[in-house]
């Protein structure tokens, strides 16, 4: 990762902790910019310790929700970015509370991102890969036509130079703003990992807090295998749809990483803390497999 | 043209208005002998320009509410007069459901068998539980792939009929793969060897369309609409509030002449002056033509041209702005 | 269809139409040989008019269960037999109640049948089709060597010929009485029927009363198209055993035709009457989009 | 071996109680001073081969229950043996369920990727009620196909370990297609072009065990079972009644041993004497030689290899007459 980078995604962290970590009643800078509370089981500690923890907190084990460069900083050992100067334009001319435009640029400005995407190529030890992460902390993480194109490009360079697949998703789904530019994003990402699947080249999906909606219903449930991380909540439907429609509550563990594996959605739900090296053992052993199988066309059924 | 064939829309009104007025001019005229019939016939003309206008210059809310309408012709309806000797319809995912929501099977057109798939609703409390509205569970995606699959197999072109409010949000959907169902079908669809045509004959809402959506051609019919998110989901998400379902309705350009301006379809199929509904067989006659003319051509490609080209197709769309310095 | 069979089919008719044909109360024979009571409705007709309507009561629309060579005649125009000197062996010298080999020979005697199968060619006006018709009243319609070969053969000629293929099941399951032979026939079958379908050829299955186990989870249900016919029961394990080890009663549609099409199983439930003009029709528009649409090679996915 | 490991099995009995015997005189021998070391040495001599004939010797309704022990070495515990480092299990089916009946994932044998897929049974109530008894729903089937197609893709070598009753006689498995769902799974296993090796654990049971049994080579422990139905069942249905499981295990001719002398498994993996309940460690190292042989030369052939002598493996079983006049 570029120092730049990763300086970057230092930055960012408070912002991406936003509003989990931060204890709303407290008013002492020092202690916000140093410490962090658990969301879950409120026990404090210093911020360096829990960044040191993968920003999982070591009491309760709760995942807090990371940006972009911070996960590839924790799932790399170098990784060069792809097409990074692509940036959301405003084919609708949209506006509603505010106009898109003027989004994206508040957007960019919080953040420090062009999109809600960051693709390139990855390295663990001597193993590349290709790799998309997400962040929320962009516009919730929302699918528009900078989003489909970089991570179609990516799986185009990963049929062009042989590699393994892998996605970080977290997401709220299509991005409202492109209409119907966002939506067909779905396909064009879908038809690219369909040419991918024929290659027989591996792609795992990981889908972090939160992926829900075009991202659920497209290349985030395409996976060879589908890892969940610890803690995720993943759907199509939000939560507030359902139940509106249904008129019904709906139990506590809907939607989360173990309840999708209890119905059969996911391969694995995996801590942070294993991420690396469990990315790490498949990409090897099905790259192995591979090259010991020969072409894939004479596997084809 | 008395009595409105259907419970006039609001925007309607006023043309039954002015329409009831001549006629009861008409009737004056006749009672009293008096002769109005060169004011009757400038009101009539102008009253026929007014209606004309104002079909001619619908909102998109307007639009939608005729993509809506009951009397719309569905899935089911086009499949039979389109094919009215040849339906077998086929049932069933072969895993537990046959969801009503999706209707599919074999007809013939263009003197060859054709399989057919489409989301149905329902007119009337009864028949809406039977095909949920429209909104299809995961199985009924499955069951559509299952069809899709068949048709490849044995090279028949394939016809979707979109009209959706979008995949099902119920806690058995998301239970049973709901994001997973309509992903699998957009990468499948996209590997099938034989023409695809989709037509939106109403609401085309969302991945829910898409799941049967991923074809060579589409066509839209003219009032009908293409949307990522329902104008009231969109409302309600953006505006904090469904009341601006109006403005999202603008807002995300879902109207068949947006997505043909975006070049996302093909081609536009008009409909009578009021929308579909006023003339549900003139309506489909336009459907088969439109299909007459894009599978004629389709079938003349390749299984690689058809892929191929179904690539390029969704691969090209998108908006964004890219500096030529980085890569 | 050889006038030989023709007679046979008639000579058969009696016997397949036990026990539900018959009205045990009635002792006069004149009316057994001339007269049929619905197992349904009650109702009593002349048996010609019955076998005339395909065995179906006029008034209430009940299927009776008929015999192979009835149901030939009922789908063909012509039918030239095939493989119909195969006969079962007692592979595991098998002695229940009696000895399996003297079994065979009863019910070869009673039925006039060498097997629960006849499989051959048939005809419907000028379109040729593979075709294999399970006989119930051999011993229950049960897959033991000679079903699974004689299918196999089938599926072999199909391939070799480039013929659509059917096949009606009937069938209790696997005959208990050849062991792990009659398993493996359930793999034989299947993997036969994997090569018809990467040869891209029509398989259509239709599930007659009554079809369960073995037939059921293998040659049955891997048609392209399935059809049941209306009134027939079709599962996998039977009802008893299932009530035994769930505990609870069943609902009374249970297994029935429309109860698969309702769960999705079966693309359609067809009326006897209306089978043979279906049967036809769908080979037919198969046959025509095969011709039209090149090789099946060129659409393997 | 004064007490005995297990409960014994009333055909072991006589077995513990000849020991017993034995060590009683041992013991009077230590409290009397009286020597009976050559008598001892010669009774023992003699248990041990009276031993050695009972397990030699074991009634196909004896091997039934040691089939059925509870403690003989289930999928999981062959899986976390044959590879200690590498497990990557999968779940689910990816269309609502995650069948516990069914085992399966990534091991790493032979030095290279291996999916292995299995029916476990459970030990005790609890875990009996997670995997039922061992018994696959619908689900089960489709996600061992899921892991086979997984396989398939990347060119991993299957290996299937099959200990089921049968395939889940119940309301919900009817409705999802159980039948089906094994009809497809033989169909698909048929076409894979990787090299498949079952081995059956305890019991391989009807419909059930085939839906994860189309191998290139079948292996059976000592003491397995494989049949078309279970003693009891068939019984209930030829005796008409359960009490004469015996003679029909007899009958159905089940064991490994009948089995390989009908040439339609490749072999039969030792277990320790008594049955691999006695040393599951031994009964699993057992199985990994088997295997080793068998994937070490079924990676040599092509994939074209594979499926054609799969196919023959399955098309040469039969026993019937044909004359020769007729075709
Ligand atoms: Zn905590
Ligand atoms: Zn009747």
């Amino acid at each position: 990762m570029p120092l730049g980078h990763w300086f970057a995604s230092k930055r960012n962290n408070k912002a991406s902790l936003n509003p989990e970590s931060v204890n709303q009643k407290l008013t002492d800078g020092d202690f916000e910019r140093l410490w962090i509370q658990c969301y879950n089981c409120s026990e404090r500690f210093p911020k360096k310790d829990i960044q040191e923890n993968r920003m999982v907190c070591s009491a309760c084990g709760y995942h807090f929700r990371i940006n972009s460069w911070e996960r590839i900083h924790q799932i790399t050992d170098s990784f060069e970015e792809l097409n990074a100067s692509l940036r959301p334009k405003d084919p609708l001319n949209f506006t509603d509370t505010a106009p898109y435009a003027e989004r994206i640029e508040k957007t960019e400005a919080k953040t420090n991102l062009k999109e809600a995407v960051i693709t390139g190529i990855g390295k663990i030890s001597d193993t590349k890969f290709a790799l998309a992460v997400m962040d929320f902390s962009y516009m919730g993480g929302s699918m528009g036509s900078v989003v489909g194109e970089k991570i179609t490009r990516l799986i185009e360079t990963a049929l062009e130079e042989n590699l393994s697949l892998i996605i970080f998703s977290s997401s709220g789904g299509a991005r409202m703003q492109e209409g119907t530019y966002s939506l067909m994003q779905m396909v064009k990402t879908g038809a690219a990992l369909a040419k991918l699947h024929e290659a027989g080249l591996l792609y795992i999906s990981v889908l972090t807090e939160p992926t829900f909606g075009g991202v659920t219903a497209s290349y985030g449930t395409l996976g060879d295998i589908i890892i969940a991380e610890e803690g995720a909540r993943i759907g199509f439907a939000g939560r507030r749809v359902i139940e509106q429609t249904i008129r019904q509550k709906l139990p506590a563990d809907f939607q989360t990483a173990n309840y999708l594996l209890k119905y059969g959605q996911v391969d694995m739900v995996v801590q942070r803390q294993q991420l690396k090296e469990s990315l790490y053992r498949l990409i090897q052993l099905h790259q192995k497999s591979l090259t010991l199988a020969g072409p894939v066309s004479s596997r084809q059924l | 043209m008395t009595q409105p064939l259907f419970e006039p829309f609001d925007f309607e009104k006023p043309i039954y208005t002015i329409q009831e007025k001549i006629e009861e001019l008409m009737r004056i005229s006749e009672e009293t002998g008096v002769d109005f019939q060169s004011e009757i016939d400038k009101l009539s003309a102008r009253a026929e320009a007014f209606r004309m206008n104002v079909y001619k210059n619908l909102q998109p809310k307007e639009k939608v509410q005729i993509a809506r309408h009951p009397q719309r012709p569905s899935a089911i309806e086009v499949i039979r007069q389109l094919s009215p000797q040849t339906w077998f319809e086929l049932h069933g995912d072969r895993a537990g459901q046959d969801d009503q929501a999706v209707v599919g099977g074999i007809i013939e057109f263009l003197d060859r068998p054709v399989m057919v798939v489409g989301t149905q609703k329902g007119r009337g409390m009864k028949e809406n539980l039977v095909h949920n509205f429209g909104m299809p569970n995961p199985e009924g995606y499955r069951k559509a792939m299952r069809l899709f699959s068949h048709a490849n197999k044995f090279g028949m072109p394939i016809v979707t009929l979109i009209d959706t409010p979008g995949a099902y949000p119920g806690i058995a959907a998301e239970q049973h793969g709901i994001g997973i169902a309509i992903a699998h079908n957009i990468r499948e669809m996209a590997r099938l060897r034989v023409p695809i045509v989709s037509i939106v004959l109403g609401e085309g809402c969302s991945g829910g369309a898409l799941g049967i959506g991923v074809a060579n051609e589409i066509y839209m019919l003219e009032h009908a609409l293409y949307t990522v998110i329902s104008p009231e989901g969109c409302a309600s998400i953006l505006w904090r509030s469904p009341e601006y379902a109006a403005q999202a309705a603008e807002s995300l350009k879902i109207t068949a002449q947006d997505l043909f301006a975006f070049e996302m379809i093909e081609g536009i199929i008009p409909e009578p002056l009021g929308g579909a509904h006023y003339d549900p067989q003139m309506t489909i006659e336009s459907v088969r033509s439109s299909l007459l003319s894009s599978l004629t051509t389709l079938t003349q490609l390749s299984p690689e041209e058809l892929v191929e080209q179904r690539y390029q197709k969704f691969r090209k769309i998108g908006a964004f702005e890219e500096s030529v310095l980085t890569r």
